[in-house]
């Protein structure tokens, strides 16, 4: 990401002589949102770590499960926000730049979490499996959906106008979901027979599934932090960019003078 | 003019090019033949390369794909014609429909090329009995790789200079093919013995792509090259 | 110069262009193109800001250009006068400020435009495997232009014989810009937006686009020229314009030409 | 097998990973809050 380009002082407002913003982006309920989300995070460390007993089956691969299972909801989740805030915006009803907003720093987000789901998952497998990867069909769309957005964040940094940038980048997220199934189903009958890694093959006891649960719930709550926050520097950087705007026009303007 | 007309126009514009240029055919196809040569020096072993085939074809055929692609949109922004085509109003649909069409084409080219080359090279045995199968086959798979070709090709080509978003973008998005092809063409050769049975969901799979990525290609061209 | 009136512009073109402006149906398309009063203006801007990789190219640009008249824009390099020709194609978003076209508000649809006017800007947007005959034909058939349109427009820039199988990309930079004027001029175009026209021309070629834009303005088409060839492109204008800044502005006294 | 260091190893990379991204995040929003006025962050 470069900077943008410095915006004059006048741009800079009230809150420039102050030097630094107390809450850039915060307001009181995103820090009761974080506090939450961090409290679950703190439990899920703690029991994932030190208080769960091993698994049965997994032993103490179970472990990694408390934080891989609710990585892998929250980017699959995260994507379909950006797809449903794509279509939002291309819906002319709808149109704001705000959703094109929500879907990059979803999209982000989304790509942050897979990232994580991808290596915690590989790992959880070389323990549970002996192998790092298998060509399962949820592992396989996984890794597609991971590189499909990277691209997708990718194309959203080519540059052009705010809407230029939403139009495009919106009708990509939603040929992303056209691709997603097709991926999916394809990859599924290429190797029918895989292992089902499903949560629920394991004996866990109501602790486990209850820690689990609060892995997804302030997993999820992190993830609406995190995209909160993250839609908010974006929308101050397109601020700047207008902003930016006026002071450049000023100075296009200003060169007649030194031509005549 | 009527989608077909600007479509035919595009289309016929295109392949006009490459006869008079001859790109494809001097360049691409030798490329295609020489990333299967590479493929036996990198497999070194007859069996193996056999029963591997078809994969190997439909590989080579994605590689020289993303040259063709490339090569279709470098004409355009070579000296302002896309442009030019967006001043002289041509509908953005017609363009995607023409240049998929025209792509498809010199596409299947080099896919029969790649076959034979399986053929001489890799001991590949095409039997009277797989040949329809094969062909349905290879205008599906043809017809889908065109399409998302075409529509991505467009958008990394639009944002000036940058050509290299294509196989990232372009890649995850064929995987269906890859796979639906290569099965399909195992099954109709009979390779690790398939029967063509087993080729017929696949062929199925690869229209529902195309039909999908013709319709959404068409609907979204504008928008990603439009701007 | 009557006679190059005949070659260069049969007599659908012209029916055409009065047509259009006048608000039926134009020749050759299927739609009916409405323009909600004859008087209005056929460039008409007003305080146009657009933005290029970050920058302003234009800061507010206010112009007026009714129909018939040849415009010169004139002004130092990087003043705007690209942008404001592209951004009258169509081809530039408009961040700020009011812009109708030919009747079209861009600000709602740039795409509408298009169709409608002919731009010829630094690139040719020709072809460079495909020879003359080859690009002057598909530009013309873009806008259903018939076969013997296409042949007066070769004939016009002085491509009919020897040229006209010979590919573009072999030509010199003079007969690459006479290829490009050709197939402008196959493209009938009610608003002419040339950038630089000049550039690369010989005495002949000059002689041969000074006669096309002459007859195309007297023909009820509006031309607006970027030049630097002030005298020529003076002597041709009806009216000189200054670009400076992203902004448009009458010429300081003495500037005045034609 | 010991398996400590796979869990280890996954759980440092997750914390790790949301933190560096959150850490470049506030900074970021830190030094742009900074430029921008207060009707450009209409939350606050």
């Amino acid at each position: 990401m470069t900077s943008p380009d410095t915006p004059t002082p006048s741009a800079a407002g009230a809150s420039a002589s102050g030097g630094a913003v107390r809450r850039p982006t915060g307001t009181t309920f995103t820090r009761w949102l974080g506090a939450a989300a961090l409290v679950g995070m703190a439990w899920l460390v703690l029991f994932g770590l030190v208080l769960s007993p091993d698994d049965a089956l997994q032993k103490k691969g179970v472990r990694i499960l408390y934080i891989h299972v609710p990585s892998a909801w929250l980017a699959y989740l995260a994507f379909i926000v950006t797809g449903v805030s794509s279509a939002a915006y291309l819906y002319k009803r709808t149109r704001s730049l705000i959703w094109d907003r929500i879907a990059g720093a979803s999209a982000e987000v989304g790509v942050l979490f897979m990232g994580i789901a991808l290596v915690t998952g590989s790992l959880w497998g070389r323990i549970s499996w002996g192998t790092y990867w298998t060509w399962d069909s949820r592992l396989t769309t996984t890794a597609f959906l991971f590189i499909t957005y990277i691209g997708y964040l990718a194309v959203r940094g080519l540059g052009g106008s705010h809407h230029q940038r939403a139009r495009r980048s919106a009708v990509l997220a939603l040929l992303a979901v056209l691709e997603v199934p097709l991926v999916h189903f394809s990859v599924r009958w290429w190797r029918p027979l895989h292992q089902q890694e499903s949560v629920a093959e394991g004996k866990l006891d109501d602790l486990m599934l209850f820690s689990l649960f609060v892995g997804i719930v302030s997993f999820t709550l992190l993830y609406v932090w995190l995209v909160l926050h993250r839609q908010r520097v974006l929308s101050m950087a397109d601020a700047v960019d207008d902003k930016g705007l006026d002071g450049a026009l000023a100075a296009r303007r200003a060169e007649q003078e030194v031509s005549s | 003019m009527t989608l077909v007309a600007v479509a035919r126009l595009v289309a016929a514009k295109d392949l006009r090019i490459e006869w008079r240029s001859r790109v494809v055919l001097n360049q691409v196809m030798p490329f295609a033949a020489l990333v299967m040569i590479l493929f036996a020096f990198a497999l070194d072993n007859d069996a193996a390369l056999t029963r591997v085939a078809p994969g190997l074809v439909w590989l080579a055929a994605l590689f020289s794909m993303l040259v063709v692609v490339q090569r279709s949109f470098a004409v355009e922004a070579a000296d302002g014609a896309l442009d030019a085509l967006r001043v002289a109003g041509v509908r953005s649909d017609g363009i995607f429909l023409g240049k998929s069409a025209a792509l498809a084409l010199q596409l299947a080219v080099l896919e029969a090329v790649l076959l034979l080359a399986a053929v001489v090279l890799y001991q590949v045995d095409i039997g009277a009995g797989s040949i329809p199968l094969l062909l349905v086959t290879f205008v599906a798979a043809t017809l889908g790789l065109s399409f998302v070709g075409t529509l991505y090709g467009g958008l990394a080509s639009g944002a000036s200079g940058r050509e290299t978003l294509l196989p990232l973008l372009m890649l995850p998005v064929v995987a269906p093919v890859l796979i639906g092809a290569t099965r399909a063409t195992e099954a109709a050769l009979g390779t690790n013995g398939a029967s063509s049975s087993e080729g017929w969901p696949w062929v199925g799979l690869m229209v529902l792509f195309g039909v999908l990525f013709g319709a959404g290609g068409t609907l979204a061209f504008g928008s990603l090259v439009d701007e | 110069m009557a006679g190059s009136l005949e070659v260069g512009h049969p007599a659908p073109v012209t029916c055409h262009l009065t047509d259009a402006i006048g608000g039926t149906t134009r020749v050759g398309f299927t739609e009916a193109v409405s323009v909600s009063s004859v008087s209005v203006a056929v460039v008409d801007l007003r305080g146009v800001v657009a933005v290029q990789g970050g920058f302003p190219v234009l800061a507010g640009a206010d112009l007026a250009v009714t129909r018939g008249e040849i415009v010169l824009l004139r002004g130092p390099n990087g003043a705007g006068k690209t942008s404001l020709l592209r951004m009258c194609a169509g081809l530039l978003p408009i961040e700020r400020g009011e812009a109708s076209v030919l009747g079209h508000d861009l600000t709602v649809d740039r795409t509408a435009v298009r169709r409608r006017v002919g731009l010829l800007g630094h690139a040719n947007g020709l072809y460079g495997d495909l020879t003359v005959a080859d690009n002057v034909a598909f530009w013309g058939a873009t806008v259903g232009a018939s076969a013997d349109e296409i042949a007066a427009s070769m004939r016009r820039m002085g491509l009919a014989d020897r040229l006209r199988d010979v590919k573009v990309g072999a030509l010199s930079a003079g007969q690459r810009r006479r290829t490009a004027l050709a197939c402008l001029v196959a493209r009938r175009a009610e608003l002419w937006l040339l950038d630089e026209p000049h550039a690369g021309l010989d005495a002949a070629g000059r002689d041969d686009l000074d006669a096309t834009l002459r007859d195309a303005a007297a023909s009820g088409a509006t031309v607006l020229v970027a030049s630097h060839e002030l005298e020529r492109a003076g002597a041709l204008a009806t009216r000189v314009v200054e670009v400076v800044g992203g902004v448009v502005r009458a010429p300081a006294a003495g500037g005045e030409v034609g | 097998m010991n398996q400590w260091p796979y869990i280890l190893v996954s759980y440092a990379l997750t914390l790790g990973g949301i933190a560096v991204y959150t850490w470049r995040m506030l900074r970021r929003a830190r030094s742009m809050a900074a430029t921008v006025s207060e009707e450009d962050r209409p939350w606050t």
